[in-house]
């Protein structure tokens, strides 16, 4: 029917989803990636928690429902402007490319929190301390080896990196960080039966379907160890570990514990873009992510006409929660793109 | 000629067998317990052994208990002892007949046939062939009935039988090839000598064709050796039993009982033991939950032998199903907890902290509604209303600060600290000046019962309940209520009572019977006695009686028990209510009522 | 009597030291005094945001509140940009201007403070100097001491001082224009009044232990009491 | 020698470098619930001991969990093994048994002058 | 590894620190144990930078150690600091510059207090006038005087005789920095390089030709903890501490501890001692320790200054493995002659520690 044209801002999982709704129903759709490829963060996943599935595989199926004629893909395109005019709207790239629809989809995604900020765990500073991010990507690769290329006999994860934590201005819980720490720390054990895994948390949030099932495992098959407690500092030792203090809470002792790599549980940020652009529009909310109506009132449709959210451009969101949050929006972009002639 | 070798090995299994007995016996007499030789002093010259006697008679024999339990099962042990028994007077009194003289060497009797070759010169020969044919044959029916059981368990009633040790499978093939080869011997011998009646004559003439006069001799060797083998194990084997029952029973009814301590009274009662395998039917942990290797059978064995385990004595549910079915009434369960005792440190005070404080105010009872009651807080509202509405003042003793009354860690092996708890409930309950202790909890009132001396009665409140009826200070108001009752083992197997909450509930509804109640009531699974089942074991247990205890799709299940409440409670196919809650929610002239 | 939480709260430190506190336990990780001692910041928050005046009652009067070294490593990595050691400056206040730091044995020594530190500042201007550290009261300080103590003028004036005399350098005396300021100020901001306030207290519990108290150091029973008493039981 | 009026102070921190928590693996062994423990503390919240002492269930099974054993002996012998808390265990954790068994191993230890 | 991200750091918290015109309070503990420290920072202004510096003898203790064992009130704490403000108001300066790392904390914390809390600004000018006739105004910059060795330690460099390098085997020394808890823990942003990888001491030793030595107890404290020394009863917490810090770094063999702090220097030498008397252990091979010093000491050592005229003397643990390590050459016999040029005798010898 119609020849209304959406521009869909990032081409991640929630702006996949959505496009492959919207091209179904015979709109335009033009997805502007940043990267030279689509698929955003599970790009650097092995697997998806909590049923384990392959990321890479989950990620193809993504792309392929977005392979349709009424969408066209502009990857490596960074976007520096995005400002409405009358009821269209209209984007200015860097290379000067101007790009115009009848309504745009932010769906700009994440960044993980940068550890290097939490100065006192040492990341970047000292060898065997890695991110959640490092941690998957050497799973991908087969195999999680230390900087000197043994294969970590004692590994610890470290919950609420960049999140609930004033000093770093991220009040908030990243949400996903928890039950994703559980299913890095299976990983591991899957991988070396015989290495001890330690995970430091504050609290358990096992929010999800099958995700207090998932933690409970690691307990009983996996043998994870639970430790409640934040881990004040890490240092190298003299022997190349990791040395880490923190209270075990729930004995009411001070604890230490050395450790031959430590995994930081890093946090969900704002990505840049998704500042800038907001930022641009008016609608930058808390901790410069993209504010919608209100989760309540409408969690897709912002201040500006036409202009959508979906995906972690809003809030932290797991990759189930990002992808039903695509579909939704795609609906709004439709009734609205209905009511405006 | 009265002797011949193949009587050796009978006689040397006969000695070996009579010396090893006496040895022992005298050890456990020797280990007897202070009280158990008290007992014994006291009622020997008394009727009670004319009981013991008479008891002898029927259990040893006859095997009473086993008939009325099961017929056939009863015929089977009672054709085998008292066959047996028989052959052996019947054949002594008729070698005492033949050779004139009763001091005639011992072994005439077991081998008559064999001896007495010259049979026409004495008149009686006729009849008492006949009459030692007549018991060989129903001796042999015994045995083929055993064979029979080995194979198919089933139709003798018995779905289990017990996996045995080598020795006790020794002695079982020679006691089963006794009969047969006397009969052979027996035979062939007749065939020779005619001195055979109807069986053994009829059985030599079928042997006619063989060379009777080459097999004859060796057929009695066979004969006289299985004997010899069998009397050799017995004493180690199971069939340490024969002997044994009948200085247990003499005992018994001399007053012994079990104590804390293991004692030569225990050497008894584990040699009791006939591993019949009995208790393993009885066994909720059988049955329901598939766990096989931890029944009385099983543990007294290892008891007996010294190869006992911590799994097999702690998983127990106590629930006393066994005792009740024990055919040799053998105090399993006291047995079990002599095992499960644990080192303490002599002289340490555990409780030094309790903060349980006294009563101030004059009260007619006081009230111990028992840790688990306070996990079902309605039996607490209820009995406070029950309370109120007969007019009675109480002291609620552990409504808050209150102790545990001890059962649970002695049920453990841990009797210093159960004592030190008991002593502190006892002078609480003492002080508080009241006339009666009413508890709501079974495993309390057990143990007020049996471990507290109090110098007022004790009443769990089904039988208080009860008695406030009798005594028209609660009216209750009848409904249409259709009930089952469960028993909790801890109030009817091991406190007897069974007819206070029947009566009293008849009052409110239709209580509708269940198989398997009473004295047969199943275990609820929850049992705090076994700690070494776990959750999901005691789930099984618990729904396996709950499937008894729902066939007749009840309204409410009723029980007398917090913990039993609580236990089938958690499975919610069903609405539990304990006994206090029915009666509070049907005192006459109240509403709105609690169902 | 106004409420204890209420008197917590009229301090500005205690204002900075805790907003509502997590309970994650990372000043307590970073804490020297929660290795050696039974001491547990977090639960000293956590008891205080709990608002349980018994519960906080017994705290000022338990050994707990002394154990803090004031190094502030709490501050530091606290998620929630609380201050425990903030916190337990305010409680021990408290617990001085109510004479509950007698209840204690580690409370008790403030009197020792007092005494030594307390009486420097305001006689000399100085919190501690050469001739306060007495070898037998410090012997870690060791035979170097020793000789530096023993030829403190030499020593002190060699290495650029102006020991106990007029004009400016290390170890000068003190101008008395800049006592009697110090002393104006601690009259007028309180600090004379905390400081009769432990004297008080102390003395009271001197009688109610029956151990002689005089306003000297020397030959001061008390004084060598809290000085070095030790019970030993301060782990778990 | 030198008076010095004080002794230098000894670490009461859970070293998990040093401490040996292979007692916890025989815990586990026979008691397998013990790894279902969320240490919730609805135990302690029912505990009839607790109503007289701070005795926790949930605070002896880290403390044993994590080695510290010389702190745990006197604390386990305050439980009445009353079994309110295997009711009131959201996870079917078989406590009266990890008490008992944790008593069992250490007073074991204790026998074999195995210095905890 | 890691530099780059450690250079990160130090630049995100790098301070304001004034060129010249100071007023220096002096620190009781530092004029008490290493008073040759103070008199070398004030040298190595005036001689070698040619900066002002007013040392006012009205000055006096800023009763931070009686404020931290709790027997001064913060209220009288405060109105003591503002005193010494109008003494620096005094002497028309205007940046305040404490020798104490406990009085660097305790006037960020007041200076902290006063601009969160105005109230307690105003209560504080009206006591010190009630108390005084005092007027005060705060200073426009708080450094420490290890802030601006720092800040020149490029020119002092060049003046430099000698260099943090072992002279046999050409090799840079191994030096482990104190930084002292209240210099960087409390407010990380009025350090530099933050709380958890300081520069202010790193950055002279690399500069001046050292290897700073990094280890896991790096940031721990020296075990001072006020009231946990000032009573006898409590100083096993405070060796204990210390010790902690020994063994993590006994490994790495460090050629000396630079500290920051008044405190921690004494603390860090007295405790090697002690932990040598009572268990006769040392944390280095030959059973004499390893030496502490202040970086006063440090920098006028290097400018060449007789180590004897700067207290090098006074440490428990001997000084002279550093000085012949760098090649500096020294007279034994100057070690223990008083301002009076009289030969004072010479200490007695520990029972263990090797001297």
């Amino acid at each position: 029917m119609s020849g209304k044209k959406i521009i869909i801002i990032g081409g991640g999982p929630a702006g996949l989803e959505a496009a492959s709704h919207l091209a179904r129903q015979n709109y335009q759709v033009t997805i502007l990636e940043k990267e030279s490829e689509t698929g955003g963060h599970i790009k650097n996943d092995m697997t998806l928690f909590p049923d384990f599935a392959d990321a890479q595989e989950v990620r193809k199926g993504l792309s392929d429902r977005a392979n349709h004629p009424n969408i066209e893909l502009k990857t490596g395109i960074c976007i520096n402007e995005l400002v409405q005019e009358g009821n269209q709207w209209r984007i200015k790239s860097d290379n000067n490319e101007a790009i115009t629809g009848d309504a745009v989809l932010l769906a700009t995604g994440f960044e993980p929190f940068d550890a290097r900020r939490k100065e006192e765990l040492g990341y970047g500073i000292y060898n065997n301390i890695i991110t959640s991010v490092d941690f998957e990507t050497k799973l991908k690769e087969g195999k999680i080896l230390t900087t000197e290329g043994n294969i970590p006999q004692r590994i610890a994860f470290l919950n609420c990196v960049g999140s609930r934590d004033e000093k770093t201005g991220n009040n908030y819980c990243s949400r996903v960080c928890c039950v994703n720490g559980v299913k890095l720390a299976i990983s591991f054990k899957e991988l070396y039966p015989a290495a001890e895994a330690y995970f430091f948390y504050i609290d358990m949030r096992m929010n999800g379907q099958q995700y207090e099932e998932l933690y409970r495992t690691s307990q009983e098959k996996y043998g994870v160890t639970y430790i409640r407690g934040r881990i004040s500092e890490a240092a190298a030792t003299f022997d190349h570990k990791i040395q880490l203090k923190s209270e075990d809470t729930l004995a009411g002792l001070p604890l230490k514990l050395t450790v031959d790599m430590l995994v930081l549980l890093v946090g969900i940020e704002s990505s840049k873009s998704t500042r800038l652009l907001a930022g641009q529009n008016n609608i930058r909310g808390n901790y410069g992510f993209a504010e919608s109506l209100g989760v309540n009132r409408n969690d897709y449709q912002t201040t500006k006409e036409g202009l959508f959210l979906a995906g972690t451009c809003k809030r932290p969101l797991s990759f189930q929660e990002t992808i039903a949050d695509a579909g939704a929006a795609a609906i709004q972009i439709m009734d609205y793109l209905e009511k405006v002639k | 000629m009265n002797f011949d070798p193949l009587v050796i090995p009978f006689l040397a299994g006969t000695f070996f067998l009579l010396i090893v007995i006496s040895v022992k016996y005298f050890n456990w007499i020797h280990k007897l317990d202070a009280n158990q030789v008290a007992a014994i002093r006291k009622n020997i010259f008394s009727i009670h052994t004319i009981k013991a006697i008479n008891e002898i008679f029927h259990e040893s024999l006859l095997h009473r208990k086993i008939y009325r339990k099961n017929r056939l099962l009863g015929y089977m042990h009672m054709s085998l002892a008292f066959g047996w028994f028989l052959m052996i007077v019947v054949g002594k009194i008729e070698s005492l007949f033949y050779y004139g003289s009763f001091y005639d060497r011992p072994w005439l009797g077991i081998f008559f046939k064999y001896f007495a070759r010259t049979p026409h010169h004495y008149f009686m020969i006729i009849p008492f062939s006949f009459i030692m044919d007549l018991l060989l044959l129903v001796t042999l029916s015994g045995v083929v009935l055993a064979i029979f059981k080995r194979i198919r368990s089933r139709s003798l009633g018995i779905k289990k039988t017990t996996n045995h040790i080598l020795l006790d499978r020794i002695a079982l093939t020679s006691l089963w090839w006794i009969f047969p080869l006397r009969l052979l011997a027996e035979s062939t011998t007749a065939q020779l000598t005619g001195n055979g009646s109807f069986l053994t004559g009829t059985v030599g003439m079928l042997m006619a064709h063989l060379p009777v006069e080459h097999i004859e001799l060796p057929l009695w060797w066979a004969y006289s050796i299985c004997i010899g083998v069998f009397f050799i194990a017995m004493p180690f084997s199971r069939y340490m039993h024969i002997p044994t029952e009948i200085v247990l029973i003499l005992l018994r009814n001399w007053g012994a009982r079990e104590g804390e301590q293991h004692s030569g009274y225990t050497d008894i009662q584990l040699n009791t033991c006939s591993r019949c395998g009995i208790c393993i039917d009885a066994c909720p942990l059988d049955f329901a939950a598939q766990i096989n290797t931890v029944q009385p059978v099983y543990f007294i064995r290892d008891t007996r032998y010294n190869h006992l385990t911590q799994e097999v004595a702690d998983n127990c549910l106590l629930c006393g199903r066994c005792v009740e079915a024990c055919p040799v009434g053998l105090e399993l369960t006291a047995i079990r907890q002599q095992v499960r005792q644990k080192a303490e440190t002599p002289g340490k005070h555990y409780f030094e902290y309790n903060k349980a404080r006294e009563n101030t105010k004059k009260v007619d009872i006081v009230y111990f509604a028992g840790c688990m009651s306070h996990l079902t807080p309605s039996i607490i509202i209820s009995m406070k209303e029950i309370f109120k509405q007969a007019g009675i003042s109480y002291w609620f003793m552990d409504e808050e600060k209150g102790l545990c009354c001890g059962r649970p860690l002695r049920q453990q092996g841990y009797l210093q600290q159960s004592k030190e708890l008991v002593l502190k409930n006892t002078q609480l309950i003492h002080s508080s000046g009241a006339k009666m202790l009413v508890t709501s909890c079974p495993i309390c009132y057990h143990s007020f019962k049996e471990e507290y001396s109090l110098d007022i009665p004790v009443m769990h409140h089904s039988e208080y309940i009860d008695m406030l009826m009798n005594e028209k200070k609660l009216d209750l108001a009848p409904s249409d209520l259709e009930m089952v009752y469960h028993d909790p083992c801890e109030l009817g197997r091991n406190c007897g009572m069974y007819d206070s909450p029947r009566h009293v509930l008849n009052k409110i509804g239709h209580l509708t019977p269940v198989e398997s109640e009473k004295e047969k009531s199943l275990c609820c699974g929850g049992s705090i006695s076994n700690m070494a089942i776990e959750y999901d074991v005691q789930s099984k247990i618990r729904n396996n009686a709950l499937e008894v205890l729902t066939a007749s799709q009840p309204d409410v299940l009723v029980t007398a028990c917090p913990l039993c409440k609580k236990t089938f409670g958690q499975n919610g196919k069903v609405k539990v209510m304990d006994i206090a809650e029915i009666v509070a929610g049907n005192i006459k002239n109240r509403f709105p009522q609690i169902i | 009597m106004a409420k204890i939480y209420d008197l917590l709260v009229k301090d500005v430190r205690f204002r900075e030291g805790l907003t509502a506190c997590m309970n994650c336990g990372i000043c307590t990780a970073s804490c020297p005094a929660a290795e050696f001692y039974d001491y547990d910041p977090r639960k000293i928050c956590n008891l205080v945001q709990s608002k349980d005046e018994e519960k906080i009652v017994a705290l000022l009067k338990s050994d707990t509140i002394w154990y803090c070294g004031q190094c502030m490593s709490c501050k530091t990595r606290c998620p929630r940009g609380n201050a425990p050691a903030l916190v337990i400056s305010v409680l021990r206040k408290l617990s001085q201007e109510l004479g509950y730091f007698t209840e204690s044995e580690k409370g008790r020594q403030q009197y020792a403070i007092n005494r030594t530190i307390g009486e420097n500042i305001v006689n000399i201007g100085y919190c501690v100097t050469v001739e306060k550290i007495v070898p037998k009261m410090h012997p870690e300080q060791g035979p170097v001491w020793d000789w530096y103590y023993q030829n403190a003028e030499e020593v002190v004036d060699r290495l650029g001082g102006n020991y106990m005399k007029e004009g400016p350098g290390a170890l000068r005396i003190i101008p008395k224009e800049s006592i009697d300021e110090i002393q104006k100020i601690f009259e007028v901001t309180g600090g004379t009044k905390l400081s009769n306030t432990i004297e008080h207290f102390s003395e009271d519990k001197a009688n109610e232990l029956e151990i002689p108290f005089n306003s000297a150091i020397e030959g001061n029973d008390y004084f060598n009491h809290v000085f070095t008493e030790n019970s030993n039981q301060h782990q778990k | 020698m030198k008076d010095w009026g004080y002794k230098i102070s000894i670490p009461r921190i859970i070293d998990l470098d040093r401490s040996d928590t292979s007692l916890y693996k025989q815990l586990v062994s026979k008691v397998p619930s013990a790894m279902k423990c969320i240490m919730c503390g609805a135990c302690s919240a029912t505990c009839t001991a607790s109503n007289h002492t701070t005795f926790s269930f949930r605070h002896c099974h880290i403390l044993f969990k994590r080695g510290q054993y010389s702190r745990l002996s006197d604390e386990l012998d305050k439980c009445m093994l009353c079994g309110k808390c295997n009711l009131v265990c959201t996870q079917g954790v078989n406590t009266r048994a990890v008490i008992s068994t944790m008593r069992l191993i250490l007073s074991d230890m204790n026998n074999r002058n195995i210095a905890l | 590894m890691g530099m780059e991200i450690k250079k990160q750091y130090w630049n995100e918290y790098q301070k304001e620190i004034a060129q010249d015109d100071y007023f220096y309070e002096r620190s009781c503990i530092r004029q008490t144990f290493f008073p040759g420290s103070e008199a070398t920072f004030l040298n190595i202004l005036r001689d070698e930078l040619g900066k002002k510096i007013v040392d006012d003898p009205k000055i006096h203790t800023c009763t931070g150690i009686g404020y931290h064992s709790d027997i001064v009130p913060f209220d009288t704490t405060m109105t003591i600091c503002a005193r010494l403000f109008s003494l620096m108001n005094g002497a028309g300066l205007k940046n305040y510059v404490p020798s104490c790392v406990t009085s660097f904390g305790i006037f960020n914390e007041v200076l902290d207090t006063w601009k969160h809390y105005p109230e307690e600004l105003e209560k504080t000018r009206v006591n010190l006038r009630k108390a005084t006739g005092r007027e005060f105004e705060v200073p426009d910059n708080i450094a420490h005087p290890s802030d601006i060795i720092y800040n020149f330690r490029k020119q002092l460099k060049l003046k430099m005789k000698y260099q943090l390098v072992n002279r046999k085997t050409g090799k840079p020394l191994k030096v482990v920095e104190h930084i002292g808890c209240h210099y960087s823990k409390i407010f990380a942003e009025k350090s530099i390089g933050g709380a958890e990888f300081p520069h202010v001491l790193a950055g002279m030793i690399e500069e001046w030709g050292g290897e700073v030595v990094d280890y896991p107890e790096r940031r721990h404290c020296c075990g001072f903890g006020f009231r946990n020394y000032l009573v006898m009863a409590n100083r096993g917490y405070s060796v204990a501490n210390s010790k902690k810090k020994f063994e993590s770094m006994k490994p790495y063999k460090p050629d000396f501890i630079l500290t920051n702090c008044p405190g921690c220097a004494m603390f860090m030498d007295r405790w090697q001692y002690t932990i040598a008397e009572m268990e006769g252990t040392t944390y280095d091979e030959n059973g004499k320790g390893i030496p502490v010093l202040t970086y006063e000491e440090m920098t006028g050592m290097l400018l060449g200054y007789n180590p004897w005229d700067i207290g090098m003397q006074v440490h428990q643990v001997q000084t002279e493995s550093i000085l012949d390590k760098i090649g500096i050459d020294y007279n034994p016999q100057d070690k223990y002659v008083g301002v009076s040029g009289m030969f004072l005798g010479e200490p007695e010898k520990p029972t263990n520690l090797v001297v």
